[in-house]
């Protein structure tokens, strides 16, 4: 890591398209007292217009898709999309389902993945950090 | 001048004013945190309706008559009880008129205490 | 008050609405616009001669004029007993009737502006226009006049007018059963009136309310008078329960209308004030008579507020803020009464006498809004409105300072005299400022209702064309807006000097006696 | 006790235009109670003028008997002008009611309530 501390906290969205719960779950236990993901100043909004990162649970249905889209143009520039699970990595077992538009870089772009079936909090966390450092350089303007 | 003297209180309405002033200066001041650099004409600006495109403008806006509906209907033994009595019979409306007489002569006469 | 123009004044006030009211229908005859512009610059008149009769009395004191023989030696009727009576209707303005009579002008001024483009596509508004006329000269007659009788006259010309108004829709089958209701209502109020005026007159042999205090030997008789006048007075004026007329009548009346309605309402609220200060005076009983009034008050406002909060359509619902309004007043000054002689009595009176004021400027203008939606929109439901704040940004604005002034939010005026009815109620007993305050917070609640179903919201579909309010609509708003804004910023400027005086007229019943008999 | 038998008639009318106010659905007996009312109070006016042997006050021919007070006739007059006009009025109001609701009932004719 380039600086010592970033510019300002991170608002996450959070997009279910389909999971098993399982990383929702992981993702509540990195916000609980135990891991307190929020101390970092990593928060979950209500909304994609107030987020920062999109974080992606599931493999993406039919029904899905559109809506993960409009989330995804709806979210203010400059964002980063994170992959939580392997479900949305590749489909996991839902792999080829009848019912998958495919996995979640087949709609938006992904910028980061966090594998796991489910992952655990400290995965998620690091990812979310990973984001936020690629976020700050896209803002500088130093991401190639 | 510029002081209503209410006996036990004072109400300046220009300090008021002044502080009015003040405190929207401070509030837009904060406002101006948040964040602008959303791209205006794209989906950025777009309603968030959990993913789903905006229902037409007229499902959208809540109307008078779904406004304070569980106040009234958790106090409907009072409201219901007012609304009965509204019946809008030209004869209730004179029947009204005179109970209220009738009332004020059994307070102010039969007591003999209307005037002294 | 030596010259001839100043000392007939009050005749001057009467006659030119009269006049002007019998000439509209000649010259609509010629023009249309004339006739509008005949009618405004009559109550312009009418208006400027208010106010210089209000400055007149303000400076120089009570003001009197006979109609008739001016003094004893003049045309008189001498009686076998050796009274010499002068045959003379008394004309008799203090402070109050100054604040009422400045109160009555604006309002028709403003409301006879307003109809410029409001009633334009009827047929009828040569009518239209003389009604209003008439109206105003009920309005006047009853706040300027010092004789019983004459009030009882001028009131039926208030509600044979006022009638004919509300009903003025007659396309609509809802406006005409709302004239009748007002119509019934108020006869048999002023037949109840006319039977106290009997009662006194049978007794004394007077009509005039100065020579009655005097001369009241507050008998039985005079008791059951008492009780006839309070009731049909506080009828008119709209106390509950006895309320159930005055949202039928502001509903369906044009908007205009309604703004005339709630002067004359105050107007009745000022007979009865008249009535129960100068005429009884000091020999009512405090503790009955102002419960009595408390009790009106506190009923009025409960079942005004909690009845508008269900209401949907727009005009009704302000209709029973008004309803609440007025309880306010009977509030004050039944504290007033009740706690007659101690050092907020006065206190109280002033306030009810400056929410009077008040009450007439802000529900004024929400009726005036009101008609604005339903002139641009056509819609009377709330249901049926929303989003309108896009497209009418000024009209917006006034209904925002309404709302602030009639929830009585700082810095409006509403705020000046509801903080001092608060203060002077809590004083007395706290429990009823507490109900005072809690029906004060649900007015808030019930027009934020409003504002939000109307004004806020995205823009409707069906709404989408609705134009801003024409000039002739904007300027009356305005104009109310403007006076509530100085009023609320600089209260002291109507409160030290026009209220507090008018309060010290109605508690001086030696006062206006002397200046009546003692002016003869 | 028979001086104040107009006073009582005049009771007795109130109370009856009263009754018929309250318990008639139909508009125009309405009406016709608010008109008993009016009645009784101007002939509580005209029987507060009543002066046993005197004349009416017609100054020119002036006799030298006691003469009633006018002021009461001149209200009596002034008070059936008016209500000439109020029930003309709503009469005129109940033909239009009739024209929109086809009924006079009181009962039914409630567009405007709660």
């Amino acid at each position: 890591m380039k600086f010592k501390q970033f510019k300002r906290a991170l608002w996450v969205f959070h997009i279910n398209t389909g999971s098993c719960n399982g990383c929702d779950i992981e993702i509540i236990a990195a916000l609980t007292p135990r891991y307190d993901a929020e101390r970092f100043g990593i928060k979950l909004v209500g909304s994609p217009r107030h987020a920062d990162a999109l974080l992606v649970t599931g493999p993406v249905t039919r029904q899905m898709a559109d809506k993960l889209k409009l989330v995804f143009d709806q979210t203010p520039d400059p964002k980063v999309v994170m992959c939580v699970g392997h479900c949305g990595i590749s489909g996991g077992v839902f792999h080829e389902s009848y019912n998958l538009i495919g996995p979640v870089d087949n709609i938006i772009p992904v910028d980061v993945y966090v594998p796991g079936c489910p992952p655990r909090p400290e995965a998620i966390i690091e990812g979310v950090a990973k984001a936020w450092v690629k976020l700050e350089l896209i803002e500088k303007g130093e991401w190639k | 001048m510029l002081t209503l003297d209410s006996g036990s209180g004072i109400w300046t309405p220009i300090l008021w004013l002044f502080l009015f002033v003040l405190f929207s200066v401070i509030v837009l001041w904060l406002r101006g945190f948040g964040r602008s650099d959303y791209k205006k004409g794209t989906d950025q600006t777009m309603i968030f309706f959990s993913g789903n495109m905006e229902p037409l403008k007229d499902m959208v806006h809540i109307r008078s008559t779904n406004l304070y509906w569980g106040f009234t209907e958790s106090l409907s033994v009072v409201f219901e009880k007012l609304r009965k009595a509204h019946t809008g019979r030209i004869n209730d409306y004179v029947y009204w008129f005179v109970v209220v007489l009738a009332l004020l002569f059994i307070i102010v006469i039969l007591p003999g205490g209307g005037l002294q | 008050m030596s010259d001839l123009f100043t000392t007939h004044l009050p005749a001057l006030i009467i006659a030119i609405p009269l006049f002007a009211a019998f000439l509209t229908p000649l010259i609509s005859r010629i023009n249309g616009k004339g006739r509008n512009f005949v009618v405004i610059v009559a109550l312009l008149m009418t208006f400027i001669l208010t106010i210089k009769l209000a400055w007149h009395v303000y400076t120089d004191g009570t003001f009197l004029y006979a109609f008739g023989s001016s003094d004893a030696s003049g045309f008189a009727l001498h009686t076998p007993a050796g009274y010499v009576v002068p045959i003379r209707i008394l004309f008799e303005i203090d402070a109050m009737s100054a604040l009422m009579g400045i109160i009555t002008s604006s309002l028709a001024l403003l409301g006879a502006i307003y109809s410029w483009n409001f009633v334009e596509k009827y047929e009828t508004q040569d009518k239209y226009y003389t009604l209003l006329l008439l109206m105003t000269v009920g309005m006047f007659g009853m706040v300027f006049t010092g004789d019983l009788f004459n009030m009882f006259v001028f009131l039926e010309v208030l509600s044979i007018s006022g009638a004919a108004l509300v009903a003025f829709r007659t396309e609509k089958g809802a406006s005409i059963e709302a004239g009748l209701k007002y119509m019934i209502i108020s006869s048999l109020g002023a037949m109840f009136m006319l039977f106290a005026v009997c009662l006194l007159y049978g007794q004394y042999d007077l009509l005039n309310l100065a020579a009655l205090a005097k001369r009241m030997d507050y008998t039985l008789l005079d008791e059951i008078a008492l009780v006839a006048l309070i009731g049909a007075f506080a009828m008119k004026s709209g106390a509950a329960p006895m309320h159930m007329w005055v949202p039928d009548a502001y509903g369906e009346a044009p908007a205009s209308i309604s703004l005339m309605l709630v002067a004359s309402t105050q107007a009745s609220l000022y007979a009865l004030f008249r009535v129960v200060f100068t005429l009884y005076g000091a020999h009512i009983d405090p503790t009955t008579i102002g419960w009595l009034f408390i009790i009106f008050g506190l009923l009025s406002i409960m079942v005004g507020v909690s009845m508008a909060l269900m209401q949907d359509n727009l005009k009704r619902l302000i209709g029973y803020t008004a309803v609440a309004e007025i309880g306010y007043m009977m509030l004050a000054v039944g504290v007033a009464i009740a706690s007659m002689g101690s050092g907020y009595s006065l206190m109280a009176l002033k306030a009810g006498i400056f929410h009077i004021l008040n009450d007439a400027l802000d529900i004024g203008l929400l009726f005036l809004v009101a008609g604005v939606l339903f002139y641009r929109t056509g819609a009377r439901n709330l249901a049926q409105l929303g989003g309108l704040a896009r497209n009418m940004k000024y009209t917006t604005f006034f209904f925002m300072i309404g709302l602030a002034a009639v929830a009585g939010l700082p810095p409006t005026n509403g705020f000046a005299s509801k903080l001092l009815i608060y203060e002077s109620i809590y004083l007395f007993n706290p429990v009823l400022a507490i109900i005072a305050i809690l029906a004060s917070i649900f007015m808030l609640a019930i027009f934020v209702k409003v504002f939000h179903s109307a004004f806020l919201g995205p823009e409707l579909p069906s709404l989408a064309k609705v134009k801003e309010a024409p000039p002739s609509m904007l300027i009356p708003m305005a104009i109310l807006a403007l006076v509530m804004i100085i009023i609320g910023l600089f209260p002291n400027l109507v409160y030290s000097t026009i209220v507090c005086e008018a309060a010290k007229a109605l508690l001086d019943q030696g006062g206006y006696i002397a200046a009546m008999i003692g002016g003869a | 006790m028979l001086a104040n038998l107009p006073f009582l008639v005049v009771a007795v009318m109130i109370g009856l235009g009263l009754y018929t106010m309250l318990f008639n659905r139909n508009l125009i007996k309405i009406v016709i109670g608010l008109t008993i009312i009016e009645n009784a109070v101007n002939l509580f006016l005209i029987a507060l003028a009543y002066k046993n042997g005197a004349v009416a006050p017609i100054y020119t021919s002036a006799p030298s008997t006691s003469m009633v007070m006018p002021t009461p006739h001149a209200l009596t007059l002034t008070a059936i002008v008016i209500a000439m006009a109020t029930t003309a009025m709503m009469l005129s109001l109940i033909m239009q009611i009739y024209k929109h609701y086809h009924t006079l009932d009181a009962f039914k004719i409630r567009r405007l309530r709660e």
